[in-house]
């Protein structure tokens, strides 16, 4: 029988499916929710220094083919987070913590909390498209990020995953950088940078205006961002952006990915989505004569 | 998938202090229970239960904040934006039913009302006060028993709504409760029917952000309010650890209700 | 009655709808048929220097939300798209004459040569995805762009519109260094970066392996592209990706845009979108009291 | 829409020197005269008419050229992808149809013959030499007035097919005529049936990329053949200046046929 354990780095996991960052996530309760439904791992809202509340609504548009969000990174902080990760850990599968920042230093900071409260490994959000100072405006300098991942390595022993954004020319070289600062996995990708309006209100329907497209509208950008760092680097790559069944997961994995993020895919699909990519998967697996997902990852460039 | 559509508001109805009614045309089947998403351009978006399922629907909006408020200010030709409807709603159960309602809680149990035939269906209605005391007219027109109480008294029987069902539950075999209003309300109805054995079914509230099931914000011991309820049933409800002691606030942090 | 006519710097448009590049635009034939069917303008496909033949296929994917093509930019060759553009100018509107080039001497070249042929502007193609040495590896660099603007501009009379890419977080300084080498309008956006990967065959479908994404699932991202240039340049912009009925139009005008091109709407929604998105259009401009299409042009702002 | 579908070979026929039908399994529904875009994983994609349009899909290859070549050698069990159908197929008119062939034009024929009742359908089939006569058998389930052609005179009447055409045509009545075949044949076919006033529907070939009218690439005159094609009408054939006289080639320019 066809094996769905996988390995990023050193982290085992059941199966190659996780939780993206920003869905169901800010509790321990849907966290421990969403790992029941079958997740091999989940990745918490990104947390901050202090507490958030996010932009006024509306912060979400749906569309036929994915959302346009800009929630704001809402978030009860790190402090107040201990709680969710204390209960959360109690989880059968890992948990990462997913941080965002505005200076390497904080970054840090954040990471050695979430390793004291038990995460697996650390996700840096280098990618936000819609929040001012965070996010993306760090994600797409080389150097920058070469400084913020090598801090946070000094600062803590559990693997350290870069989230980054497929908003800019350079993706190639913000993945070397991470690469080079030791980073242990790059976790592609981020929304990509969206606006909805409406005709009547002659206004953007998001309060922020500008937002994060996700969901099937931008598989085919997850997949080429993956199908070009997996050419370019040598760090495991976890795959994001419009997953929602086992076909987008496999060829995500064949383009090079070792894992998967479902986040869109939860409100499109249901939390039966975990358990129907890998059942799928499995399938496909027995079906196409490949023992283990391992064997799959980067096919595609044979 | 739930579009935003533009609405246009075809009137306006002040219910009571603070309370209004809009209507507006919007073509979604919505099921009583259900709710919107309601973008006040400018302002913010907000959930609001289904007053109205007709073609006509309506939201009755009770003003406590910014965008309540906004909301209770519009007229007839303004528009607003509407995504939805999202949620369970109400499962119409046989037998007879008691609807029990404390506040704006009214406007999504009139619709499930309405919904069942209206020789099984007892109306109860609790307020602070007689001028707050909601849609009582309306809900004659769908129930011959429909009752009132009020802390103060001023209208109907003294005291709280809970006391009025327990009241009923003691007098009348009913088959489902269905009760909509402030948590701890629920809480306190919850009780009163487990200990009469009658099934209930209550909606409640979280902060809702974005409504479709995905971020998260109106989880209650992980499920999520706007995709799994807002009505829960006594067996769910009896599992909710958060269940009228705990809320989330707009940061997802835990606070007391 | 609301009027449908929009000027583009000089170049009066008896209604904001184009042809985009690429689409039905290589012979003389095909311009003037969509011509008939309503276009305001039509634009040619790219033509180079020499012949192309492009790549070998599938040079196109079919998506529930777009296409992905990487076709390799195909075109018969400037001198003998004399003949087409001969023919072709006898339409009923302007003919816009996109070209692509490797240096700013061969984009004067060759808008030089198609304002010869009777184009009524020329359209830089600042931005191909998938053709090594063309394309976008030129249109990410404010400098390069600068140089090839005005350079072009000094080579010919006609208006000169730049044609960007979004796959790139300096959008903004290429438009602007646009502007400031006299370019007379943005065309935003080009296809995005993408792949489409088959899992049974285990490799990449299209034969140059990655392409660009267009269709409904990019709209979102050229309305942000749009909004965030009319925000910072003075010069029209022209909106392209995902317009294929009224409401994406009258979005993307007020955004910001002046006019719209239509490219895979006309795959999916046949030739007669273009006359659908007037009608369309002009009933709401009635409806809302919209005179003219010039005061809806950016109101997403106020 | 047409998604790429990946299909597995069933059979593998070779029906004369150089000329190979593939079948393959698709659930799309296929009219008689429209056509599949085949992917041949790491050569190329191409052009194919259905020459089987039930369940069980076929396509009947003449190795011309690398795709060609590639895709005769496939083996059961080998997959290729396919796109499709495509274009608008035959319209199977009413009264008596005549069928000419000529050359791998009897694959996409054949399934039109089979779609008109056997009683009302004659077929011609033309080529250079006997051996290059397709689909014989088949054609002769179809219809019992099955006449050949060939250049050489090795079976059947010595001449084209048009020239059989034209004998049948001045012999019987007809109400239309398919045509398929080399551009040439078939712009003398047309001018042989507008001389007999006979109605005819011929399907054209053009260099085709994207298969899905977008690209532009196989316009004659603007139309383009993937989408309002590949099969014209007498009306639709006699407007076009470049039927009969030149096509376009992989970059777009104007050649000579
Ligand atoms: C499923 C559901 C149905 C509802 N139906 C109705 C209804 O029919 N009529 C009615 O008057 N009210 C209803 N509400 C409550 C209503 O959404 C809030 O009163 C409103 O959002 C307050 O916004 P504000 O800006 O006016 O007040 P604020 O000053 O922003 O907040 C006042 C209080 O309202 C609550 N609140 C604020 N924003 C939200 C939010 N996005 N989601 C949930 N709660 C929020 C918080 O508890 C807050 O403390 C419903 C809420 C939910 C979750
Ligand atoms: C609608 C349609 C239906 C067709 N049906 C059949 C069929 O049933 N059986 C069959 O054997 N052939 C059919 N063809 C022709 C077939 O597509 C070409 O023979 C094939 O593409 C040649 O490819 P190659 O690589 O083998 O040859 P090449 O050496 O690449 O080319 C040989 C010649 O084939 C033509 N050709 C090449 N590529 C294409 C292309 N993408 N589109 C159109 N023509 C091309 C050109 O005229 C070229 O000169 C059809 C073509 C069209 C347009
Ligand atoms: C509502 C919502 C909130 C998100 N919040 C975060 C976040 O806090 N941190 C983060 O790194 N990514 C966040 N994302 C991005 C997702 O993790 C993911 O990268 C992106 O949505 C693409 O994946 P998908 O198509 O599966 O949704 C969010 C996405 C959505 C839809
Ligand atoms: C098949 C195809 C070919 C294209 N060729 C060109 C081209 O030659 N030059 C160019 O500037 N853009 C080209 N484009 C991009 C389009 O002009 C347009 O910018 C993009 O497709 C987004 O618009 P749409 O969503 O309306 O298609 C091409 C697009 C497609 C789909
Ligand atoms: S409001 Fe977002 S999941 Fe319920
Ligand atoms: S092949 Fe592209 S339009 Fe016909």
């Amino acid at each position: 029988m066809s094996s769905l354990e996988v390995t990023i780095g050193n982290l085992a996991l059941r199966n190659p499916t996780m939780l993206a960052s920003g869905v169901m996530d800010e509790t321990a309760g849907s966290l421990l929710r969403v790992a029941r439904a079958g997740a091999g791992a989940v990745v918490t809202k990104s947390i901050g220094s202090e507490p958030r509340k996010g932009y006024p609504g509306p912060t979400l548009v749906e569309l036929d083919d994915g959302y346009i969000n800009a929630m704001g990174l809402p978030n009860p902080g790190i402090e107040a987070f201990a709680a969710e990760m204390r209960e959360a850990r109690s989880c059968l599968v890992p948990v990462i913590g997913s941080i965002f920042a505005s200076s390497p230093k904080e970054f840090s900071f954040l990471a050695s909390k979430m390793q004291d409260y038990g995460a697996a490994a650390i996700e840096l959000n280098l990618s936000c498209p819609h929040a001012k100072g965070y996010g993306m405006e760090i994600g797409v300098d080389p150097e920058t990020v070469f400084t913020v991942v090598r801090e946070v390595k000094s600062a803590c022993s559990i693997p350290v995953f870069a989230k980054l954004t497929p908003n800019t020319h350079r993706l190639l070289e913000v993945a070397k950088a991470v690469e080079a600062a030791g980073g242990d996995a790059i976790v592609a990708i981020n929304t990509v940078k969206a606006l909805a309006i409406s005709a009547e209100i002659r206004r953007p329907i998001l309060s922020n205006k500008g937002g994060g497209l996700s969901g099937p509208a931008i598989k085919p950008i997850g997949l080429r961002c993956v199908y070009d760092l997996h050419a370019d680097v040598n760090i495991p790559i976890v795959g994001v952006g419009g997953v929602e069944n086992w076909r987008d997961a496999v060829e995500y994995i064949m383009a090079g990915a070792s894992a998967v993020q479902v986040g869109s895919g939860v409100g499109r699909a249901g939390l039966e989505v975990f358990e129907s990519i890998c059942t799928g998967m499995q399938a496909f697996m027995e079906r196409e004569g490949f023992n283990s997902v391992s064997h799959m990852v980067g096919v595609a460039h044979e | 998938m739930n579009k935003m559509r533009i609405a246009t508001i075809t009137s306006v109805t002040k219910e009571a202090a603070g309370i209004t009614t809009l209507r507006f045309r919007d073509d979604a089947e919505v099921k009583p229970g259900q709710f919107y998403m309601i973008w006040i351009p400018h302002i913010d978006e907000v959930p609001m239960s289904a007053s109205y399922t007709s073609a006509e629907k309506g939201i009755t909006i009770k003003d406590v904040g910014e965008a309540t408020h906004a909301l209770s200010s519009l007229k007839v030709h303004d528009r607003i934006g509407v995504r939805g409807p999202f949620g369970n709603g109400f499962m119409i159960s046989q037998g007879r039913v008691l609807i029990a309602g404390g506040g704006t809680g009214m406007a999504s149990l009139l619709p499930a009302a309405e919904a069942i035939d209206p020789g099984r269906v007892d109306v109860l209605i609790g307020a602070k006060t007689s001028s707050e005391i909601l849609l009582l007219e309306r809900a004659k027109k769908v129930s011959n028993e429909v009752h009132v109480s009020t802390d103060d008294g001023s209208m109907g029987k003294k005291g709280t709504v809970v006391e009025l069902v327990q009241e009923h539950l003691e007098a009348k075999r009913y088959d489902m409760v269905l009760g909509c209003g402030p948590e701890r309300m629920l809480s306190a109805l919850l009780k009163v029917c487990d200990k009469a054995s009658v099934e209930c079914q209550l909606s409640l509230e979280r902060y809702m952000k974005c409504g479709a099931g995905l971020c998260g914000s109106c989880v209650i011991d992980g499920v999520r309010v706007c995709k799994e309820g807002p009505v829960f049933s006594s067996a769910e409800l009896r599992k909710m650890k958060e269940f009228g002691s705990s809320k989330r606030d707009e940061c997802g942090r835990s606070v007391r209700l």
